[in-house]
């Protein structure tokens, strides 16, 4: 008993840091476009207070019983991929329901979420949210492929589809991933540019094509859960990078900053890019990010 | 605790600041105001520092904007827009074209008065009002909202027989779904 | 262009009788017809001599002498010269042949005039309202139709603006421009 | 008498019996139907056991009948599927014409699927196979629609499979001078090399047309389309998967004692991906719930092909659970467009929109076997596509997980395509008046969806009979407990967290839920979805403004070149050339009497000509 | 003993010479007699076949002569299987066409006549031991065929009867000149003495007679080149008669060829040469079966694919090849049979007789349709109708005698054959019925015949071993060349009169 209260506890703490951080993160990416942009930009908790208005919006309204467990679906993911995520290295209060084969398992359940706010998004009859699913669905065919290529890579040349496995290793040589399998970091960081759906990739959404597609009838409280989702999601993904391409972080400072660094990638390059259209972006992931990752693949079946 | 009444408050001021700090707007682009939006959003005048950004969609916005003459032709779309914008929401006319009917004052299908059709929380004057007045006006509305003031849904919602018969008077063919909030 | 315009004047004249021909300066020719021609030399003006744009069909409201008059001007590529037929059809319930089967766009031109002048096409293919939303007056571009009035009392008014005018009387204040008769006779 | 007889007694008197009470009345015919199907699947399950056999013989040849581990599997797929079918059809077909004929070769060909089953020897194989052919056959033309198109390619791929395989008893009895199949399976590895080499391929070309692999799939996805729903969700479901039982049991059999069998295996797994990818781009290419299934059913199927040709213990074990799993989701899925067409009259996306609200049952099962058949956790499809997925990565086909990968996520476009085409979107008038599909029809569906949940949590259940029926094969036992699985690279027995992440996933699924729903959600109000903010406009009432139409277009555009060409066109290129060639052969026969004698006149010249080299 | 096997002779000879006599008292006795006699000869056939095969062959000896001089009939399991087989399918045609001509007393008197002689001729072929005597009933059997090929007095069939009368005439010629090249060399017409003396012959003689053979009964028995008129005939000649052509009177081509290859001389190369043209007839014929618009036609072309199958099986030459091929000959007889019966009540009233003109038929004419699919799956050999088995047997046969090369054959052949059948097929259950076809319903009597067939199919599908006994004794009867001239020439059950 104590110890489910000890996880419980473990899990409620890593969320809320996940929330924070993410949170914190998609402020400053307003920021950093804002000056980029020569703009003075909201402060870097401008991100808080949206959410806090969202959640205190006083009505909402959905379209059916798919759109109303749009939002948890997609919460759900991005929760369970933090619980599944390690952390930090060989931390036991954080939450670790990581398991041999965890890795084939994340690339699931990170549908998951998004097929789930799909179908609340085709429920709600709004054409703009059924061709941003569309578009959405067709980029992830496109992101996947490279990611996969990457991972698939990892798993032969360490012989594990386990996280920790991966980290024990980083520990145990002193060598980040991203070093010894250049390759498969170069692939897997051009997927991570579509998981994020930042400009160039950022059709799913477009705002003034589509009027930000999926989530075009979701207000107020929805909203706010998929904001929430959506950082805390953010901040589980940039995890699971740190985790298996840079050492994973032995207290949460490191985990910041290695998350941060990780994640100006996708923010700068979004900043500075244009718009791709559907099938140019999957093309593009098809093209130099496949190429990296099958390169991934021979090093680690070669060497 | 909740019902407390000192809670209430402190969750008030919480709420209210959060209202007051983001802004989504949904720039309905009537008329000439909406060339003005662009600088004022942009690098020049920047409005995000207010926490002022633009919204997609009605469902997620917060203020409405009517940027200038409206025909009755468009009022039916705004009516439809702000029905569907959720609560809290505010509405910001532009122009003198949304408060007396400026130079369309004779115009067979404009309109001459917004606020006799929908609840209006500021009027920004000017002919167009330059960015500069655009955002003295947020921050005129920002200060609304703290005091709690600008209630301009609730008053739609109290008032809707009254807004509603004005509205069937200038739009005869009314077919929208009922507004039940 | 001078003898493109005479051929073109020659062969309209030779084949549409009752048509009356003016030349203007630049690219320019004039025909004016009877209403009932009017089909027979668009199609003559599209088929025969090359004239397939039609940029646009214009109407005037000839109010004194309570006649539209409705002017369809065609474009030819090749000769580089603009042809405007004019016709003219009476005021009182005023009908017309609809041309959109030579001209498709020509649909978008009759269905504004329907709207805004009440003239009649026969068999236009008009599915809704097209520019007018829910509109109850009177066609709205008839001389003879009171904006102001209308305005006044469709639209509540603010008050304090009781001593707006009409912008062109102020003009003619200023300016003490001449008015011609007409134009008198239907001031507000 | 033995009870294997009387379970094809039964079967086979049944389907004659309901052929002759569709004359008497509608309801003797149904129930009949049912009582047969029922009937028959209690007694297989209580009075027929593992290793009950019974011989007797034909004109000289001894031929056997019985049940092993390995046939149970499939029995399992056939039986189930059947009793889910007969009660689902009987609603489903409700009406309709000629529905003796129907139900005679539904029958008929689960009689003959079980007799593929229980066929201890090649020449019953092959009569039940061929049974299986005909029967299914005259079920896709049932409709009439399309028959010369997708009947005749079902028949003319079935009867070269078919033939292939006679090819290859023939010689095997030749050789062996015996028909059974362990005998076959004792005396492959002596056979001559050219023999190695043939049987194998001639075996795969019959299993390979019924499992629609690449290029003998060009049937498939008509003929799954075209037979009534009641009946694809047998045909794709079960009648496929006895492609699979063959394939794998010339894998087991053959493919393991050839001299270098790399290559067989890489081939085969190779175009059971591409087999995947090209049907995975065509399904999202469909607007057609039905040929969307179809396509989809080839698709998985190319999954499992490629676990079985891998063939490695784990790669097995993924295959044949990949098969149940197959089995449970696109029957439930078949069904459900099945209650769709049955309510609505179409079942093209492009026409039918906004049922959730009136066909709730028929959305969650359906919504569950999407989950399922996209592979996603907790449902079964992901158990099998994990083991299928370490298997690969384990036998070093790194490109091989890469292209299952592929097919496998972009399977999540048409997954989605389905559930909103059909389900969600504007409610429309049009669809008012449907209701949710009749109780018979529902429960069958449900009962799936919920099977194919608990299977995914504990897969335990359907492993353990595979893990049986695998060391019928010959393979060492892959689980030691209902929760073992593999791990990579690791022993076999390390723990896997399905439960605790089932727990977990439904745990706070359930949290959020309740959260959304009760706290703080009061001000929440359901609103049409007419009731959209579309700038402003407000849709009447006849405007529809679900996207359907080129639902997938910029992905298709995006992977246009690799579907320039149809496989169908080379095929039809070569009928025409072939049918083209005959008609100038044909003409020897002029139609003159005299060119008739001139060839008596001419035989006999030849013959007198070559007379010493002819005879002699 | 109910009789000896000359009564399968003469009894259908005096009944055709009966019927003209007979009708001009009854008028409805020309349709009665035919069928007694055939009973009767059904009855006996059976009945010493049973005999034959516990106790050994009958030969029965004419007119006191022994042999080799005197004529003699040779009821062997083979020759019996074979003369029961005709028989059975005489009667069944017979059942079918009781009816035919109703109201036109004549036609029906020369149909019922010319019928009698085709089965009396057919039965001869197989039974009697004189090469002589069976060119007799070969010119018998053909003169009736041509009769009735013309039956319809059309010109279509009179050209089609023509080209068979040239085709026909040439083939007798040939026959003539291979017996008296046989008796200018052996003195000798009895098949026995022929084959215990054929090693005295010259081989270039030997071959000679040989080929002579070959084309002559070649042009009966349906092989490649010399099967011109086959089409034509089957397709103008009355459904019935069709019937009996492809049930009746190829069987015994056929099974003279077989005679003349298998026992009388010992020339080799003859098997290899069976395969070869069986091959080809196959080949060529289903090509054209495929292209066919008319149904006829088709099935006419069809039933030279099996017949040139059967010959493939006899050519293998092994026990099992004859035994194979056999049970080809009698699917054959049974399947084509019921797809000329009932498919000329498909296309009973359409002028021109297309396939197309068959759509939608299922709904009208239920119990046709139901036997036409029948009897095409049983040819088509699908399991579990009769077709399978011989199939099967044949190819294991192959198999056995390593002619895998010529199995992928047949099974390339077997899909055209199976893509065209089940066209049909699907033409007469889906598609819509051509408005301006009205079906003819079949009478009792035809349907009677037809399902006695459709059930014959299914016996022998479901249970081959009905038929598989005999048959082996037949194949080891026909392979065993030196028990046939001792049973003939010397020992064996001798019937003398």
């Amino acid at each position: 008993m104590k110890e489910i209260l000890y996880y419980t506890w473990g899990a409620i703490v890593s969320f809320v840091v996940a929330f924070s951080v993410g949170i914190t993160y998609m402020g400053l990416n307003r920021k950093i476009t804002a000056r980029v942009q020569n703009r003075y930009g909201p402060p870097w908790y401008q991100n808080f207070i949206d959410v806090i208005k969202l959640y205190s919006k006083k009505t909402s309204i959905h379209h059916g019983v798919m759109h109303h467990m749009g939002p948890a679906f997609i919460m759900v993911t991005a929760v369970v991929s933090l619980l599944v995520i390690p952390i930090l290295n060989g931390n036991k209060f954080f939450p670790n329901l990581n398991f041999q084969g965890d890795l084939i398992f994340l690339l699931y359940i990170m549908v998951f979420g998004p097929l789930g706010m799909a179908l609340g998004a085709g429920q709600t009859g709004n054409p703009n949210s059924a061709i941003g699913v569309t578009r959405g669905l067709s980029q992830m065919a496109g992101f996947e492929i490279p990611w996969v290529m990457a991972l698939v890579a990892l798993m032969i040349q360490y012989k594990t589809t386990s996280i920790v496995d991966l980290m024990n290793v980083q520990v145990e040589s002193g060598r980040w991933l991203m070093f010894s399998s250049p390759f498969a970091f170069l692939a897997a960081v051009m997927a991570m540019l579509g998981m994020f759906r930042y400009a160039p990739f950022d059709i799913v959404g477009a705002p003034q094509e589509l009027a930000s597609g999926p989530m075009s009838e979701n207000g107020g409280k929805y909203l706010f859960v998929m904001m929430s989702a959506g950082s805390v999601f953010t901040f589980a993904k940039l995890t699971l990078y740190v985790d298996i391409f840079m050492g994973g972080a032995d207290n949460l400072i490191i985990l910041v900053v290695k998350t941060f660094t990780l994640y100006l990638i996708p923010m700068l390059y979004g900043i500075t890019s244009p718009r791709y259209r559907t099938e140019q972006s999957v093309r593009w992931f098809w093209g130099w990010p496949s190429f990296f990752g099958l390169l991934a693949i021979l090093q680690a079946a070669l060497f | 605790m909740i019902n407390d009444k000192n809670s209430q408050k402190i969750v008030d001021i919480i709420q209210n600041f959060a209202r007051q700090h983001s802004l989504w707007v949904l720039a309905y682009g009537t008329g000439c105001g909406a060339i003005e939006l662009p600088p004022t959003m942009t690098s020049r005048y920047d409005a995000e520092r207010l926490g002022v950004r633009g919204a997609a969609t009605p469902r997620q916005a917060d203020v409405l904007l009517i940027t200038g003459y409206l025909t009755t032709k468009t009022l039916k779309r705004v009516i439809r827009v702000y029905e569907q914008m959720q609560d809290p929401k505010y509405v910001i006319g532009f122009g003198s074209c949304t408060i007396n009917g400026g130079m369309y004052w004779d115009s067979y299908n404009t309109i001459k008065a917004l606020d006799r059709y929908m609840p209006v929380d500021i009027y920004i004057n000017g002919c167009m009002p330059r960015p500069e007045a655009v955002l003295s006006g947020f921050a005129k509305l920002q200060k609304l909202i703290q005091a709690g003031k600008a209630d301009g849904a609730k008053k739609y919602k109290e008032n809707l027989e009254w807004y509603r018969a004005n509205q069937k008077n200038v739009i005869p063919n009314w077919r929208m779904p009922e507004y039940n909030w | 262009m001078k003898e493109i315009k005479k051929t073109v004047i020659e062969k309209i004249t030779t084949h549409f009788k009752e048509v009356t021909a003016q030349q203007h300066d630049g690219n320019r020719v004039d025909f004016f017809i009877g209403k009932e021609e009017i089909p027979a030399i668009l199609f003559f003006l599209k088929d025969e001599m090359g004239y397939n744009h039609l940029s646009h069909i214009a109407c005037v409201d000839w109010l004194e002498e309570k006649e539209f008059e409705i002017v369809y001007i065609v474009w030819s590529y090749t000769d580089k010269i603009k042809i405007f037929v004019h016709t003219r059809v009476e005021r009182e319930n005023p009908v017309m042949d609809n041309v959109d089967m030579i001209w498709r766009q020509a649909n978008t031109y009759e269905r504004e005039m329907k709207e805004m002048y009440g003239i009649e096409f026969t068999g236009l293919e008009a599915p809704e309202e097209f520019l007018l939303e829910d509109w109850e007056g009177p066609p709205p571009m008839r001389r003879d139709f009171d904006t102001e009035a209308y305005a006044r009392e469709k639209f509540w008014e603010r008050p304090g603006r009781e001593d707006a005018r009409d912008v062109r009387e102020t003009i003619i204040e200023r300016t003490g421009e001449e008015l011609p008769d007409f134009a008198k006779k239907y001031k507000r | 008498m033995n009870m294997i007889y009387i379970l094809f007694t039964l079967m086979f008197g049944g389907a004659i019996l309901t052929f002759l009470a569709h004359k008497v009345s509608g309801l003797l015919r149904d129930t009949l139907f049912v009582l047969t199907v029922l009937a028959s699947t209690v007694l297989f399950y209580t009075k027929i056991h593992t290793g009950d056999t019974v011989d007797f013989s034909i004109s000289g040849l001894s031929l056997q009948w019985g049940i092993n581990a390995y046939g149970r599997i499939f029995s399992m797929i056939v039986l189930g599927l059947g009793v889910m079918a007969s009660f689902y059809s009987v609603s489903y077909m409700k009406g309709k014409e000629r529905l003796g004929y129907f139900y005679f070769n539904f029958l008929i060909s689960l009689m003959s699927m079980m007799g593929i089953l229980m066929s201890h020897d090649l020449v019953s194989f092959f009569i039940f196979w061929e049974m299986m052919t005909w029967s299914s056959y005259f079920i896709v033309i049932y409709n009439g629609k399309n028959v010369q198109r997708s009947g005749i390619n079902y028949i003319i791929f079935s009867a070269l499979g078919a033939y292939a395989m006679l090819m290859a008893i023939v010689m095997v009895y030749a050789h062996t001078q015996s028909l059974m199949i362990p005998d076959m399976m004792q005396a492959f590895p002596f056979f001559p090399a050219a023999y190695k080499i043939w049987l194998p391929i001639l075996f795969l070309t019959a299993f390979t047309v019924k499992a629609a692999m690449m290029p003998l799939h060009v049937w498939a996805p008509d003929a799954y389309a075209d037979s009534p729903m009641a009946y694809t969700s047998v045909f794709s479901g079960a009648l496929s998967k006895m492609g699979i039982y063959g394939m794998i049991m010339v894998f087991v059999t053959m493919v393991n004692y050839l001299p270098d069998d790399t290559w067989f295996r890489e081939t085969i797994a190779w175009l059971g991906a591409i087999t995947a990818i090209m049907a995975t781009l065509w399904a999202i290419a469909q607007d057609d719930a039905r040929k969307l299934l179809a396509w989809s059913s080839v698709a998985q199927l190319g999954y499992i092909i490629t676990g079985v040709a891998v063939g490695t213990p784990l790669a097995m074990l993924s295959a044949l659970f990949l098969s149940v799993m197959h089995a449970l989701f696109k029957a439930t899925l078949f069904m459900a467009v099945g209650a769709i067409e049955k309510q609505t009259g179409t079942t093209k996306f492009t026409e039918v929109t906004g049922l959730i609200r009136k066909m709730p049952w028929t959305f969650i099962s359906s919504l569950l076997a999407i989950i399922g058949l996209a592979g996603i956790p907790p449902l079964g499809g992901f158990v099998g596509k994990w083991m299928l997925y370490e298997s690969l990565i384990n036998s070093n086909h790194y490109i091989l997980v890469i292209a299952i990968f592929f097919a496998s996520t972009s399977a999540f476009l048409y997954c989605y395509k389905f559930l909103f085409g059909f389900f969600l979107g504007q409610e429309e008038k049009e669809w008012e008046h449907v209701k949710e599909a009749p109780a018979l029809m529902v429960l069958p569906m449900i009962i799936m969806a919920t099977l194919l949940l608990v299977f995914g949590v504990f897969p335990g259940i359907v492993l353990k009979p595979i893990d049986l029926g695998m060391q019928t094969l010959g393979y060492s036992t892959t689980a030691g407990t209902f929760w073992s699985m593999s791990g990579l690279f690791n022993e076999w027995g390390n723990q896997i967290m399905m439960r605790p992440l089932a727990y977990a996933i439904g745990g706070t699924f359930l949290f959020f839920l309740i959260i959304l729903t009760v706290k703080g959600f009061k001000e929440t109000r359901y609103v049409t979805t007419k009731d959209i903010s579309s700038s402003g406009e407000v849709p009447l009432e006849h405007e529809n403004l679900t996207f359907s139409e080129g639902f997938y277009q910029p992905f298709l555009r995006a992977v246009c070149p690799v579907m320039k060409r149809r496989m169908m066109t080379y095929y039809q290129g070569f009928g025409q050339g072939m049918e083209a060639f005959f008609d100038y052969l044909r003409r020897v026969y002029s139609g003159n009497g005299q060119t008739y004698a001139i060839y008596v006149i001419v035989f006999v010249v030849i013959l007198l000509l070559f007379k010493n080299s002819l005879f002699g | 003993m109910v009789g000896s096997p000359v009564l399968f002779i003469a009894v259908p000879l005096l009944a055709a010479f009966l019927i003209p006599l007979l009708g001009m008292v009854w008028k409805e006795s020309i349709r009665i007699l035919p069928g007694l006699v055939l009973l009767y000869m059904l009855v006996l056939a059976i009945t010493l076949l049973e005999q034959v095969m516990h106790t050994g062959t009958i030969v029965e000896i004419l007119a006191g002569w022994k042999p080799p001089w005197g004529i003699n009939l040779v009821f062997s399991p083979f020759t019996g299987i074979l003369a029961t087989l005709m028989i059975l399918m005489g009667f069944i045609i017979w059942i079918y066409s009781y009816r035919f001509k109703n109201v036109d007393f004549e036609e029906a008197k020369k149909y019922f006549i010319l019928f009698m002689m085709l089965v009396t001729g057919s039965v001869g072929i197989v039974l009697t031991g004189d090469i002589f005597n069976q060119f007799v009933f070969i010119e018998i059997t053909s003169i009736s065929a041509y009769a009735l090929t013309a039956f319809y007095k059309h010109r279509d069939s009179a050209e089609a009867s023509f080209k068979y009368l040239m085709v026909g005439s040439l083939s007798s010629m040939f026959l003539l000149l291979a017996i008296i090249l046989i008796y200018s060399q052996l003195g000798t017409l009895n098949m026995a003495d022929i084959a215990s003396k054929a090693h005295l012959m010259k081989p270039e003689f030997k071959i000679l007679a040989v080929i002579f053979f070959i084309v002559g009964l070649g042009i009966e028995a349906e092989i490649f080149p010399l099967n011109g008129w086959v089409p034509d005939a089957y397709a103008q000649a009355p459904g019935p008669v069709g019937a009996a052509f492809a049930g009746i009177v190829v069987k015994a081509g056929v099974y003279a060829l077989i005679r003349i290859i298998f026992t009388l001389f010992d020339v080799s190369g003859t098997h290899q040469f069976l395969i070869v043209i069986g091959l080809t007839t196959m080949i060529i014929s289903e090509m054209a079966a495929i292209r066919q618009d008319r149904l006829k036609r088709m099935l006419a072309y069809s039933s030279l694919g099996q017949m040139g199958l059967v010959l493939v099986a006899f050519g293998i030459g092994t026990e099992e090849g004859i035994f194979a091929a056999m049970f080809l000959l009698i699917n054959h007889a049974i399947g084509k049979s019921l797809l000329f019966l009932s498919g000329s009540y498909l296309v009973y009233n359409s002028a021109d007789k297309y396939i197309s003109e068959t759509n939608g038929m299922g709904k009208f004419l239920p119990v046709t349709s139901f036997l036409f699919a029948l009897g095409a799956l049983a040819v088509v050999g699908m399991p579990p109708f009769s077709g399978f088995w011989g199939k099967f047997f044949m190819m294991s046969a192959a198999a056995h005698a390593n002619m895998l090369l010529i199995i992928a054959l047949i099974l390339s052949v077997s899909l055209i054959e199976l893509v065209y059948y089940f066209r049909v097929i699907n033409r007469i259950y889906f598609y819509k019925k051509e408005s301006h076809i009205t079906p003819k319903k079949p009478t009792v009597n035809a349907v009677i015949a037809m399902a006695t067939l459709g059930v014959i199919i299914l016996i022998i599908g479901f249970y081959p071993d009905l038929i598989s006994g005999y048959l082996h004794q037949a194949s080891q009867a026909l392979l065993d060349k030196g028990k046939y001239i001792q049973d003939v020439l010397s020992t064996g059950q001798l019937l003398t009169h």
